[in-house]
């Protein structure tokens, strides 16, 4: 029954959605408590995830039943270790987004709980989507919702933005269907049946030719999506014109998605292109780190700076994904579950001031310290997690990917380069910020409107309370969080390595054995089983504290995967 | 006689629905309301039921030697049938409603409908060129004059007559077409025309250009590029009721015959050869189509007109799986050439239930003396009025492609049918997406006027129009958006089936 | 004296009356061209069924034709009509309230 | 052919191609329906010269009795407004369309002219054939394929011309005054129908 738990973390938010759509406009808090007594049901649910023995590898709670049979097309879903904490951070911080909203958002309030609903239950489904037809479907349903949530809700330029943020993301989207429908009819071709399953395609060996058009096809799709420098200029305005929770669930989440359609389905189907376009694609996400941070810096509005620094960011987590070791990866999957903690909370924030003083500028505010210093105090913090200092979960993060990048084998021989243009990053990351923090808080209080500012209030705090505590138990205790993915990345890891071996061996269309697919179900035959333990056992003397074998494990896997 | 009349149930049908409301029409008096429109409705429903139970009693049986050579009864034309007395049975809700509305009701209407209806079924029984000719002149005169309905208006004279013009010197392209293949083949029925291809005893010249012709003709019908110029302005004159009879029926049948023809009758080598027969022809058409109909629908500022050029690209779109199906048949490849051909049946299917809803929210939106023909008059009528928003938003995002509708299993199909045949026709199919990624621009400005423009206070509102008949439309229309749009297995079973059996 | 001269005879025709068709502005000169054009084609039938002459299909598809021919000329004319009611002309050009 | 079907065959096209032209090209539609008629009553020596009788009469009952007579009585119904007045617009347009069809057609022409030799010739009744030859066109021969073979077109047609009357009907019956075209919506009520 528990394999159900996915599908029904799907099903609850639009169940949620159905049931307020039919309620009387009127009752303005039933939509209200209504939307988020739903979404908290989701959160408890998703908890209960974390009770599978994450010390295996490979994906559990696995449903797959045919859609559209004609053409393989089947409702599958699955978890595993890099999949998890995302499905988390999105049952977590959908609540804690919506419940900010309510603070501002006063029209409406019937469409735009419907909105958020329906957009959680896309959210999830596309992170545990494992198959690509189904994943393609999920990818696409978030956009409505955003789109309106953005158009409504939004600023005043928000129907530039929403049009925008709309657009960019479709073309990404469809030029990737194109890549799904071919890939689809290669595997068709190979054994005549079709299959849209990840596991399927996935064993699908291209020529380097076509490896390179089908991936360029995804990484456009996803790096829209990241967004990655040249692709971002739809961030900064559907950031600046989104209702606070929207930018919120945009930054936090919406995100992600690219960096997880890149390690999900792009690197296992084609290997080969991504091994070629590797250090291109980490040389870019180096620019939008340096390029986003130099704008950051250059903005005079609070909420674009945030919204620039996230090119910065997730910069990083393209960076640790394409180093292709443990370390990286799985700080770059950490780090995307920091950044929706900190940017997510800094946008709550930016929100907050927003509300009292109807201006976003810099100009504007200064010596907000002595007016509000509870919010000050939050700032700072979630600056501070931003930044990346030690002790909050921003610095394990970047750490891992640091420290991945340097033992980098796929990134050589730039890695060094490269660790040395992203750490200008990390240093250009506290100079913005603590820009921004100097201009706002710090010296006199220069503008007679800030004098009478009220310090955040209990309902504020509520909101941001569970992300500073995650602020602090990432930082402190970020083997709590990195044990659940550990095997699944290495698995993930190996796996890819022996089919860019495999692959490399004969550039030609071919069906790669089973042992090579992704995204199989997790082992429930002993043999594997007994496999997983003696594995996990290995691991073992790597020490508890896997931040500081960070460097290890890196030049480990170097030796490990040498070719 | 009657296992001829129940083997064409459908037709009879409609023909028996047409008889009724003009005998209805004819004996009522003059104050006397008359619910023509559930009587044409449940015509259509009764056709529509009768092809489906054609369909699954699956009868085989030959048909009787006179009927044989022109009309056939196999499951594309049943499919197609149903297709269209489908959607037959939710315009003449949408007429029911809407020329009540407007004051404009007449029991011809109904009549000529029936009958209009009917010509668009024979022509996707139609095995022959002269039941072809007379079916599409049926049709045509029908949905002429149905243009013209509304004759106190200017604009919707002046579309029909230009629709008549263009239309009829149409025809007379695709009547020379057809001259020039019987003169080629000596024949007449598509199948004996093919044999004579075939086999060589044709005039290779003649056929070419009887084939180009022909295209031509049926390109015009289907409102392909550079054959558009009457749809934009037939499209803003007609009565909405009538629009959106004449983009999804005449629509619909004029592809199946196109289909019908192309495979049946133009299958030999030399002319189905991918780069130098009719395909390359198609292929242009369907490029040119999505071009110029994206493009131009985007600058429109009203509704209807934008429709027009969004059903000129939506042809484009159903003309890449044409290209699909002469690829894979070259190649040899019988399944793939069925599949594509059954996308596109598919696909003429799902075309038909989105743009039907999004006409029937544009009825739903306007009432008497307060039509709603441009952008302006939608401005937050989404706010306003949140049901006919979300019909509309659900038929615009179908329209688009978008998951999970009818539209984009209706793309997803056509696509992969494209793919499949091999690399040959992706630079085609990524022409097409990014042409519908186009497309998305001015279906999200439906979305955008509906939800996030505020409209200023002076400004005349719309004001919905109640009626129940509408509402059915709208309700039937909204399912079938979602059945194909969820749950299309079936749908493409009977369709691949379809395309099998031709 | 073969088929050659009746096809020319009918594609010629067919192209008078297509010219007529795309020059005028008149739509009853319109309708006349179109007239023609059918009849045009009707040649083309007939004479090929001469030369094909062990059905007679081409003859009877030609009487189709002008069964047909006159149905549309009765709605077009009808249309045309009701044009001049409202328009009081019958030139094509006049019809300017569309397109803007 | 013998020499009188080569006369009539020269004759009737010359005839036809002068009048196809003059209808046209006239300003006058009641000029231009009287030329009509003459071309189609020259139709009717193609025909004969091509031995199908039933074709010819046909052609003048219905199209010279009826739709040439429908044109001429909607012309009348019309007026003086139905000449074309000079219009200064598109002239560019016209001439290329001109151009344009005339060049097409005439490849057209060529081609089929030049594919000529590739078809049969005329066939000709062999001395002693059968009535079935010698009833090439007649009325028995041509009334057989045409309401026995082809029996459905013909049902259709019936069906089709009733579309055409009622839908006449729809368009024209009544008076009708215009509505504005600035407020689309049809605000009056239709005239009397």
């Amino acid at each position: 029954m528990s394999s159900w738990i996915l599908t029904a973390l799907i099903a609850i938010p639009l169940v949620g959605a159905l049931f307020l759509a039919g309620a009387p406009r009127k009752n303005e808090g039933l939509f209200r408590w209504g939307s988020l007594a739903f979404m908290a049901v989701n959160l408890v649910l998703s908890i209960s995830l974390l009770s599978s023995s994450w010390e295996t590898p490979g994906l559990r709670y696995v449903v797959d039943i045919p859609w559209i049979e004609q053409f393989g097309i089947a409702y599958k879903v699955g978890l595993d270790g890099i999949s998890l904490w995302l499905v988390l951070l999105t049952t977590l911080l959908t609540p804690v987004a919506l419940f900010a909203s309510w603070l501002s958002v006063n029209q409406r309030i019937k469409e735009f709980a419907i909105a958020f609903l329906a957009l959680e239950s896309a959210m999830i489904g596309t992170f545990v989507a494992l198959d690509l037809f189904l994943f393609y479907v999920f990818w696409e349903l978030m956009l409505v919702p955003m789109y309106l949530i953005v158009g409504v809700w939004g600023g005043k330029d928000k129907i530039y933005a929403a049009l925008k943020f709309f657009l960019y993301t479709m073309v990404g989207s469809l030029l990737m269907l194109v890549a799904i429908l071919y890939v689809g009819s290669q595997y068709h071709a190979l054994t005549g049946i079709y299959s849209f399953d990840l596991q399927d395609l996935s064993r699908v060996a291209l020529p380097y030719s076509s490896q390179i058009w089908l991936f360029s096809a995804f990484a456009l799709a996803f790096a829209i999506k990241v967004p990655m420098f040249p692709f971002h200029t739809w961030l900064p305005d559907a950031h600046t014109q989104a209702p606070t929770g929207g930018s919120v669930i945009l930054a936090a989440v919406m995100l992600k998605l690219g960096t997880y359609g890149f390690l999900r389905f792009a690197m296992p189907m084609f290997p080969l292109a991504a091994h070629y376009l590797g250090p291109t694609i980490a040389a870019i996400a180096i620019i939008g780190i340096i390029y986003g941070a130099f704008c950051a810096w250059m903005q005079k509005d609070v909420k674009k700076l945030v919204a620039y620094s996230s090119v910065s960011h997730l910069g990083f987590v393209m960076l640790g994904i394409f180093s292709l070791n443990a370390s990286g990866v799985s700080g770059a999957i950490l780090q995307m579950v920091n950044h929706g903690i900190s940017t997510g909370a800094l946008f709550i924030l930016v929100g907050v001031i927003y509300d009292r003083r109807h201006t976003r500028l810099l100009s504007d505010f200064g010596g907000l310290a002595a007016v509000m210093p509870l919010y000050a105090v939050l700032f700072v913090i979630t600056s501070m997690s931003s930044i990346g200092l030690p002790g909050t979960n921003g610095f394990i993060g970047e750490f891992m990917i640091l420290a991945g990048t340097f033992a980098s084998n796929a990134l050589q021989p730039w890695s060094r380069i490269f660790v040395l243009c992203a750490a200008t990053g990390v240093i250009l990351a506290a100079i913005y910020m603590l820009h921004a923090v100097l201009k706002m808080f710090w010296g006199p209080v220069t503008h007679e409107a800030n004098k009478a500012l009220k310090d955040i209030n209990l309902k504020e705090g509520l909101a941001l309370a569970p992300l500073m505590l995650l602020v602090f138990w990432i930082g402190l205790f970020p083997n709590h969080f990195l044990k659940p993915m550990e095997s699944t990345v290495e698995q993930y890891l190996a796996r890819y390595q022996s089919k860019l071996v495999e692959i490399n061996r004969d550039d030609s269309l071919r069906l790669l054995p089973p042992e090579l697919a992704s995204g199989a179900a997790a082992p429930i035959d002993e043999e594997a089983e007994q496999q997983a333990e003696q594995q996990a056992a290995a691991r073992k003397p790597s020490g508890d504290h896997y931040v500081v074998g960070a460097l290890e494990a890196g030049s480990h896997t170097v030796s490990a995967t040498a070719r | 006689m009657l296992d001829l009349i129940i083997r064409f149930s459908p037709l009879v049908l409609v023909l028996v629905g047409a008889a009724a409301v003009m005998l209805a029409d004819a004996f009522s008096d003059k104050g006397q309301s008359n619910d023509l429109s559930t009587v044409t409705f449940w015509a259509f429903v009764g056709a529509s039921g009768g092809a489906i139970g054609l369909w699954v009693q699956g009868d085989t049986m030959a048909l009787h030697p006179l009927v044989a050579p022109f009309l056939a009864a196999d499951p594309m034309a049943l499919l197609l049938d149903a297709v269209i007395a489908g959607a037959g049975a939710i315009t003449a809700l949408l007429a029911g409603a809407y020329l009540r509305e407007h004051q404009m009701e007449r029991g011809e209407y109904y009549v000529v409908m029936l009958l209009a209806a009917f010509g668009a079924m024979v022509l996707v029984h139609s095995t022959h060129l002269l039941s072809v000719f007379v079916g599409l002149e049926t049709m045509s005169l029908g949905v002429y004059s149905l243009a013209a309905f509304r004759r106190t208006s200017p604009r919707s004279v002046e579309g029909a007559m230009k629709y008549f013009l263009l239309g009829s010197f149409a025809a007379a392209l695709l009547l020379f077409g057809m001259a020039l293949l019987y003169g080629a083949t000596g024949e007449m029925e598509l199948a004996a025309i093919a044999t004579a291809l075939v086999e060589g005893s044709a005039h290779n010249t003649l056929a070419l250009l009887g084939t180009a012709l022909i295209t031509a003709g049926l390109a015009f019908k289907v409102g392909a590029v550079p054959f558009h110029m009457w749809s934009p302005d037939v499209y803003e004159g007609a009565a909405t009721s009538v629009t959106a009879f004449m983009a999804v029926v005449v629509k619909v049948a004029a592809f199946t015959v196109w289909v019908r023809i192309a495979v049946v009758a133009l299958s030999a080598a030399n002319l189905a050869d991918p780069f130098s027969g009719w395909p390359p022809l198609v292929m242009g058409l369907a490029v040119a189509s999505m071009l110029v109909g994206n493009l131009s629908a985007l600058v429109q500022t009203n509704v209807k007109r934008m429709l027009a050029y969004s059903s000129i690209a939506h042809a484009g779109y159903i003309m890449v799986g044409f290209v699909a199906y002469a690829h894979s048949a070259a190649g040899g490849d019988e399944g793939a050439g069925d599949q594509a051909l059954s996308a596109m049946l598919l696909y003429l299917a799902s075309y038909a239930a989105s743009s039907l809803l999004v006409f029937g929210s544009l009825i739903w939106a306007g009432s008497k003396g307060k039509e709603v023909v441009s952008y302006e008059d939608l401005k937050g009528l989404g706010r306003r009025h949140p049901w006919i928003g979300v019909a509309m938003m659900v038929g615009a995002l179908s329209l688009m492609g978008f998951p999970p509708t009818a539209g984009f299993i209706g793309k997803y199909y056509l696509f992969q049918s494209a793919v499949n045949v091999g690399d040959g026709l992706i630079p085609l199919v990524i022409f097409a997406v990014l042409a519908s990624a186009v497309g998305a621009f001015y279906y999200l400005k439906l979305i955008v006027v509906m939800y996030m423009e505020d409209q200023e206070q002076e400004a005349a509102q719309a004001v919905p129009m109640r009626s129940v008949h509408l509402w059915a439309a709208i309700g039937l229309a909204a399912y079938f958006v979602f059945r194909i749009g969820i749950a299309p297995g079936n749908y493409m079973e009977i369709a691949i089936g379809a395309a099998r059996a031709l | 004296m073969g088929i050659g001269e009746y096809l020319a005879l009918g594609s010629i025709l067919f192209g008078i009356g297509a010219t007529g068709f795309l020059t005028r502005r008149n739509v009853l000169i319109q309708l006349m061209s179109i007239e023609i054009m059918l009849n045009a084609v009707n040649v083309v039938f007939v004479a090929f069924n001469r030369f094909m002459p062990s059905n007679h299909m081409g003859q009877v598809f030609a009487f189709f034709v002008i069964a047909v021919a006159a149905a549309e000329a009765a709605v077009g004319l009808a249309i045309v009509i009701a044009f001049f009611r409202l328009k009081k002309t019958v030139v094509t050009d006049a019809g300017d309230s569309l397109r803007n | 052919m013998n020499t009188s079907g080569l006369m009539l065959f020269w004759v009737s096209a010359a005839v036809a191609l002068g009048s196809a032209v003059g209808t046209i090209s006239m300003r006058n539609p009641l000029r231009a329906a009287v030329s009509l008629l003459i071309h189609i009553l020259s139709l009717c020596g193609i025909y004969l010269s091509l031995k199908a009788h039933l074709l010819a009469t046909i052609q003048v009952l219905v199209y010279a009795g009826a739709v040439v007579v429908l044109f001429i009585f909607v012309i009348m119904l019309i007026g003086p407004t139905a000449n074309e007045q000079r219009a200064p617009r598109a002239v560019g347009t016209r001439i290329l369309g001109a151009v344009g069809a005339l060049l097409s057609t005439s490849v057209l022409a060529f081609t089929l002219v030049r594919h000529d030799a590739q078809l049969l010739p005329i066939p000709q009744c062999p001395p002693g054939a059968g009535a079935e030859c010698g009833q090439f066109g007649g009325v028995t021969a041509v009334g057989a394929e045409l309401y026995l073979g082809s029996m459905v077109p013909f049902e259709l047609v019936s069906i089709l011309l009733t579309v055409a009357i009622v839908g006449a009907i729809a368009v024209a019956k009544g008076k009708t005054t215009a509505t504005s075209p600035k407020n689309e919506g049809p605000t009056t009520p239709e005239g009397a129908a």
